[in-house]
């Protein structure tokens, strides 16, 4: 299954070496994992991820596809957490395979890049100083806008 | 009609769903959120930064503009921050 | 240790994993695995990879410290296997640790760049036809040279 | 001094390694690849591609026009494929 949003917690490298294995002419894999951050000089507590389930599989089914295709990708996957989490913990994941690093390391930042910005999460942080939903950053569009 | 709140704006509005029955005249997506921050002070509030609220009908991402006739479920929200 | 060259095969799951704990204050990881490739259409039976090994972990170890530097990375680790492999094995793994995902993504782009012209492995391909050194590619030369 | 063959270039001499005692006038690598490479007829085929040997000099990779006066060990090779 190329998407999975779930409250569950997943195994990066368990996840990594299962999509391994779909790996027939597969010369290069890349997997990017997203952890709860929490910076020395700002510490958080938890982190909670507010989703609209429905949604969320289908722009991410539509992320994977556009990236499949673009890149000529053997599989890609994406896996996204959302619920309450600890600093530490593994929010979401996606993988691609590919007969050349190139493309497998284009394919996952694409991926990366559109689902910051096109998929139905919200987090919000806990930390000494209070609870407080996360700004989306303008960063965030520029990243998406050079892949258009 | 079923509308969805998110995040912020699920907080503001204390609710997370509500079934409205809107007028026929509002016919778009800015339109419904014009009428749904009219009807109380807390509305207002909520929808007051309407540029951040983005909109799902029917689970299809749109703009402001699109229509909103026929559609079962309308879902508010701010920007996404996953990932 | 940031910079393995052995002949023993290696997870590349529970390296990720491994390496995800060395995590204080980062929110990004990005893990590159390179595998034995056998392409449908022209398959290979076996590699081996020789080595010069004294050389391969000195080479290493400047091009991790280099990507650390400049990336501002949290912790950056090339594991490397040389020896006999059969296709589908992991020759090849670099992984990289981040406040933020652009760093860790270049920061394992670049690894892999440098790694690929700088490091002293050599490829012999074993198939249907024979057995034959892989020439190095003008493509790695052109991908090294942009990060100059 | 060791001279570390790899890849085809060991293949083609047919030996990983040797202690050699060039003259006293072979002061680089190109100077050692040209007296290698005019010991016999198989090391001259070996070498006849010199613009693709590659060399470490006591584990530093380095130019043709580097010194190997003092040096230990030196490694020819070819270009590097691994990753």
């Amino acid at each position: 299954m190329a998407v999975r949003v779930s409250t569950d917690p997943f195994d990066p490298g368990a996840e990594t070496n299962a999509f391994l294995k779909a790996g027939n002419g597969a010369g290069a894999a890349v997997t990017f994992t997203g952890v709860v951050r929490s910076k020395p000089d700002d510490p958080i507590t938890a982190l909670t991820l507010e989703c609209y389930p429905e949604l969320a599989v289908k722009q991410l089914t539509a992320i994977v596809d556009k990236a499949t295709e673009r890149f000529a990708l053997l599989a890609a996957t994406v896996i996204h957490r959302y619920g309450a989490m600890d600093p530490g913990e593994p929010i979401v994941q996606v993988m691609t395979l590919s007969p050349h690093r190139d493309a497998a390391f284009k394919g996952a930042e694409f991926l990366m890049d559109y689902l910051k910005t096109d998929a139905p999460f919200w987090k919000q942080e806990t930390g000494p100083r209070g609870t407080h939903w996360v700004e989306a950053k303008a960063e965030d569009d520029t990243a998406k806008a050079r892949w258009e | 009609m079923k509308i969805l709140y998110f995040a912020w704006l699920r907080e503001r509005l204390n609710r997370g769903e509500e079934e409205v029955s809107p007028p026929a005249e509002i016919q778009t997506v800015g339109d419904l959120i014009t009428w749904l921050g009219s009807r109380d002070e807390a509305a207002e509030l909520a929808f007051e930064k309407r540029s951040l609220i983005r909109a799902a009908v029917d689970t299809k991402i749109v703009p402001h503009t699109a229509s909103i006739v026929g559609a079962k479920i309308v879902a508010l929200f701010p920007p996404m921050t996953g990932g």
